[in-house]
């Protein structure tokens, strides 16, 4: 059993309004040595696998494939053997 | 009576609000400002639909902070009437003036249709002047309608009849297939302890005149002028 | 490494170079280059096009501002004018739908608001591939999805549009968006830098790398490497844009600018280039003041960015600081980065130093207009004289009919448009799901009327035909909810232009469009060309689109295609003669897309919506719906699925019966109206030199289509045809 | 400078439409095996903030207040100094 956490960010120089709009709510709270925010997705995914090289793969192919818009996100991730 | 519609950055039904007031209802209506620090004046505040701040980080989660907001609790604490409409729904729950939260709907699409609801409470400053148990007719538009509360919260609202709409068929049963967001019981709006403020994700500014298609949400606005002109009667009576 | 010099990878040809030198009299350096390419750019200078679209005509009594403008504007009476445009968004939606389509809405809705109008709704018109296909879903799904997240959350209605399938738009869809907005004449703004020292402001988010070259980009055919060269995708921010429609508003309402334009294709270089070009001025710019998002921008980035949500204006000195102010107000960005000047040049400044200076009439005017050859593509004639009657008749017509309304270019679109907020402003008084929306004019007894259509199928098999087609079929929608056509705007998708037959589809199209617009007395005032839809060098069937807007005097006055009451009786106005050739029945059972396209008699065509709208107004009718994809079968099974209501129909045969019941027809309306009003409505069809027949009347939970022989051809519970109508579409997803 | 990145997840328990999507999107893709799927949000703050101690109070008041809706979101964040 694995637990994948991956991380989905918009690519440098992607327009991100959401980390506009929080940055501006922030300051306006009086956190203005907040210099940027970027906001992204964090999925966490518990996968019933064997063994850590196919969980490895598989996530990877499912990131390329569903999980991040390859056209304006990059991913990372991180995989964890968990008990069942 | 006098009403103030809150304008929000991306607010986008406050002209519609306004038109319903003023041109529907003939009464007096002000746009106000988010900036603005103060309500003296008015006798209703409505926060109306759209998209504050873009609905960037959570729906209502920025707007929550406009200055305007700690003078609408402060309203709300002195018993005045504040209806949150959609967007104005999602900012109430925000602010902590309504229990719960919103999640995006289940279906994960954006929905705009005609829902019917029934009226669970009729008891109220909003709804007077609809029957106990009514199944009436609204739009609704929004991604994220879908109401959760934890169970305590959940059945403090069930005991203290605080859940004023659900969705339901037409016929006003509420079952699932009515449910058109995953809304926890199918709630579709709620109020607060002592019913003064109201929130809800349908539209009944969208349906108050005939010409689009039914005004059966006319009759909310038309129970707030007859609840404050008893509470102005009995205010009168009281002073003697 | 292949190393083409700066001017080819920008994509200009040898000769336009050369042309560029000439003008200039020497050699420009790499950013003026970039200043020629995208200006130059089919998106910018119509090249290809322009001789073909003087063919449409374009004025007309109510016709306030034509073709060249942001957008064209009609008047409405009352001293009121609607303004409207539609625009494609088609490449970047391949590449990234849900991006794509929403900067597409944000695109056009800056083309509105720049005009001084606020805008009052939004139409699309959308052609995918087969929902067969996962990657078509995925590119569906995400360009409704786009639409509806910018469109929502601008507080815009989405009040109408089509969607179809073909094969032809698997890899290359189509998403054009039109945008209506509404003006007070008095406040009506062009995009002008007039007045010699006036400031030049630009307003709303920051220069960020985005898009550079997108215009040029459009201008390609799609390929693997297009694919590869990702950084052209923008990511729209709708909020930005909503506080814009209000800031803009405020300024244009509150007299303080003399010009204002959104800053589109080829952003700040076209927006500046042509508001200077319009008043015969100069410009001068200085692009360190441009406010960026990224560190390290060159010029030339700066300048060809094509970050979204940015506003040009041009105001007098004195407005500078009330402009600002009424910026920051709506938490908004707002620097003045240039001036009007006398001179007739273009000059961008980086501080102190000019870094381009080129006449602007040379970027604006200069570009080569080319007359491209036309011809007739084999197909054609092929197409045209193939034999389609020989197929067999099915033997369950009402099996056939379940297959036609679950077919996704006929059934619902309710999947669609649930997903666009279409009530938001309290004006739908007609909302999607009619032959076209109706809007009220608050304030006014008015109605504005919406549609947008265009059948490419039978553009493909003869784009005269088809061409004319869409016009029409765009008014008579109009005149079925009662509004008088009172102008239109136009899509025009093709493939490369460059080659004879696609050029050829295009003439031809423009050809019939322009014809069915003189004849129906519509003025065509705003309008775009999207060519190089093709991929691999398989081009898309030819897709001109048509946007239209019609005027309800009196909305108290209109009408809805749904059957109302039972003892109603249904009528059909027009000639009645459908053809198997070129039929969406055709295609989808026998799998032919042959034969002849309907034919269309213009002057019957005008008398026959005529005729529809003064019954409308008249309250004799109570419902009308035209004849469309699926013919007068499927037309009759909308109106009973809609008035959840059916209908006896007996019929005489001319011919095949599945060719009277789906074969397709131009100029045909089903209309009801109760039974006291049926010789009024004869009489008036009659003295219109309409001519009409009665089919049957409303009634009973069945929709019944049978022979005067008493033999039933259709019989179909309308339940179950609602059901599979309506859930074909979601189904797929 | 430090940067934070915070995660904000639904709290157990609470229905996630979203990780339900698109556990099911997975399974249609040939990913059977993956049991469960949660979506939450990834920020990434960069703070100009002279120590740590301040930085972490802040990210965590930041959190409470307007990063995550105490009802249905739980958040975890990490902190770390980065050169300006
Ligand atoms: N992409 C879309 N957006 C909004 N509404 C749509 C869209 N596609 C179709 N509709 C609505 O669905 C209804 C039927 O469309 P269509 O089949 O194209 O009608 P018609 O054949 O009469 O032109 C219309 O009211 C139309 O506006
Ligand atoms: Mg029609």
């Amino acid at each position: 059993m694995f637990q994948a956490r991956i991380y989905v960010t918009l690519k440098t120089g992607i327009l991100d309004p959401q980390g506009k709009a929080v940055k501006g709510a922030l300051a306006t709270l009086g956190y203005g040595k907040v210099e940027d925010v970027r906001v992204g997705k964090y999925l966490v995914l518990t996968l019933d696998y064997p063994d850590r090289f196919l969980a490895e793969k598989d996530v990877k192919e499912m990131c390329d494939r569903l999980l991040a818009n390859p056209v304006i996100e990059d991913y990372t991730f991180e995989l964890q053997e968990v008990a069942k | 009576m006098k009403f103030g519609v809150v304008v929000f950055p991306g607010s986008n039904c406050d002209m519609d609000c306004y038109h319903v007031i003023d041109q529907v209802l003939g009464h007096p209506v002000e746009y106000i400002w988010h900036r603005e620090q103060g309500l003296a004046g008015y006798d209703c505040v409505i926060l109306p639909g759209g998209f504050s701040y873009g609905d960037y980080l959570r729906t209502g989660a920025i707007a929550r902070f406009a200055p305007l907001m700690d003078a609408v609790s402060a309203f709300a604490a002195r018993g005045g009437l504040v209806l949150g409409i959609c967007n104005g729904f999602q900012i109430l729950l925000e602010a902590g003036l309504l229990p719960g939260a919103m999640r995006r709907n289940d279906s994960l699409q954006f929905r705009c249709h005609d829902v019917y609801l029934r009226v669970e409470n009729a008891n109220t400053p909003f709804t007077n002047r609809y029957r106990p148990g009514q199944v009436i007719r609204m739009p609704i538009a929004h991604g994220e309608g879908n109401y959760y509360a934890d169970p305590e919260t959940l059945a403090e609202l069930n005991r203290e009849h605080r859940i004023i709409f659900r969705y339901c068929t037409g016929d006003g049963d509420v079952a699932p297939e009515a449910n058109p967001n995953g809304s926890l019981e199918n709630i579709a709006g709620i109020c607060n302890k002592d019913g003064n403020v109201l929130g809800l994700m349908p539209h009944p500014e969208r349906c108050s005149e005939e010409i689009l298609g039914y005004d059966d949400g006319k009759a909310l606005f038309m129970s707030v002028l007859h609840w404050w002109g008893l509470k102005r009667e009995r205010e009168v009576v009281a002073r003697g | 490494m292949d190393s083409k010099p700066a001017w080819a990878e920008m994509g200009l040809t040898a000769e336009e170079y050369a042309r560029i030198c000439d003008l200039l009299g020497r050699e420009p350096n790499y950013l003026e280059t970039g200043l020629f390419a995208v200006l130059w750019s089919e998106h910018c200078a119509y090249k290809n096009s322009k001789p073909v679209l003087k063919l449409f005509p374009t004025t007309g009594p109510r016709v306030i501002q034509g073709p060249g403008e942001n957008a064209g504007i009609v008047d409405i009476g009352d001293g009121q004018a609607v303004v409207f445009k539609i625009e494609s968004h088609n490449h970047p939606s391949a590449i990234e739908p849900y991006q794509g389509a929403a900067t597409g809405v944000g695109g056009i809705v800056r083309d509105i608001f720049t005009m001084g109008a606020r805008p009052i709704a939004s139409l699309n018109s959308l052609r995918f591939g087969s929902l067969d296909d996962a990657k078509v879903r995925y590119l569906c799904g995400g360009v409704v999805a786009g639409i509806a997240g910018y469109g929502n959350c601008i507080g815009i209605p989405t009040v109408g549009g089509e969607v179809s399938f073909h094969p032809s738009y698997t890899e290359n869809p189509l998403v054009n968006a039109m945008c209506v907005g509404l003006v007070e004449h008095k406040d009506i703004r062009l995009g002008r830098a007039a007045g010699v020292g006036n400031l030049v402001m630009l307003v709303g988010a920051r220069t960020g790398r985005d898009g550079i070259h997108g215009c040029t980009f459009a201008s390609e055919e799609l390929s693997e490497e297009s694919e590869q060269r990702r950084p052209a995708v923008q990511v729209g921010d709708p909020f930005m844009e909503k506080l814009l429609i209000e800031a803009c508003l405020e300024v244009i309402r509150g007299n303080y600018i003399v010009g204002i334009q959104d800053l589109g294709a080829a952003g700040l270089t076209s927006s500046s280039a042509e508001m200077a070009g319009r008043a015969g001025t100069g410009l001068e710019l200085d692009v360190s003041l441009v406010p960026r998002r990224e560190k390290g921008m060159t010029p030339y980035e700066v300048m060809l960015s094509e970050s979204q949500e940015r506003m040009l204006l041009v105001l007098e000195p004195d407005k500078e600081e009330p402009v600002r102010k009424i910026f920051e107000k709506w938490g908004l960005e707002a620097v003045v980065i240039g001036r009007v000047t006398g001179d007739g040049i273009y000059r961008v400044r980086d501080g102190k130093t000019v870094v381009a200076e080129v006449p602007v009439k040379a970027l604006t005017d200069g570009a080569p207009v080319y007359h491209r050859l036309g011809r007739e593509p084999a197909y054609y004639r092929e197409k045209k004289n193939q034999p389609v009657d020989t197929v067999p008749v099915p033997e369950d017509l009402g099996q056939v009919l379940l297959q036609l309304l679950a077919d996704p270019n006929i059934a619902s679109k309710e999947w669609v448009y649930r997903q666009y907020d279409h009530m938001v402003m309290t004006n739908t008084v007609v909302r999607p799901g009619a032959d076209a929306a109706v809007l009220r004019v608050k304030g006014t007894g008015k109605g504005i009327a919406l549609t947008t259509d265009g059948n490419s199928r039978y553009c493909y098999l003869d784009p005269y035909r088809g061409g004319m087609a869409a016009v029409a079929e765009a008014a008579r929608n109009l005149s079925c909810v009662g509004a008088e056509p009172i102008g239109l705007t136009d899509c025009l998708n093709f493939g490369n232009p460059e080659k004879p037959g696609i050029f050829w589809q295009f003439e031809e199209a423009v050809k019939g469009m322009s014809e069915a617009c003189r004849v129906l007395e519509i003025p065509v005032v705003s309008g775009n060309v999207s060519f190089y839809n093709e991929t691999e060098g398989e081009a898309i069937y030819p897709t001109p689109v048509v946007g239209m807007v019609g005027l309800l005097p009196d909305i108290a006055r209109r009408c809805t295609p749904d059957f109302k009451d039972p003892g109603d009786k249904i009528l059909l106005l027009g000639g009645f003669s459908p053809e198997l050739g070129a039929s969406e029945y055709l295609a989808l059972v026998h799998k032919i897309e042959a034969g002849r396209v309907p034919g269309l008699d213009l002057d019957l065509e005008k008398r026959v919506q005529a005729c529809c709208r003064s019954l409308v107004r008249e309250g004799l009718i109570k419902s009308a719906h035209d004849c469309s994809e699926g013919g007068l079968a499927v037309a009759l099974a909308e109106c009973s699925i809609n008035g959840n209501v059916g209908a006896l129909l007996e019929v005489e045969i001319e011919g095949r019966p599945d060719a009277f019941l789906f074969g397709e027809v131009q100029s045909c309306i089903v209309i009801t109206c109760v039974p006291r009003d049926l010789a009024q409505v004869e009489a008036a069809a009659r003295e219109k030199s309409v001519p009409y027949r009665l089919l049957g009347e409303v009634g009973g939970e069945r929709l019944v289509i049978r022979e005067a022989s008493g033999r039933a051809l259709i019989d179909q519970p309308v339940g179950e045809m609602r059901r599979v109508w309506q859930e074909s579409i979601g189904n797929y997803f």
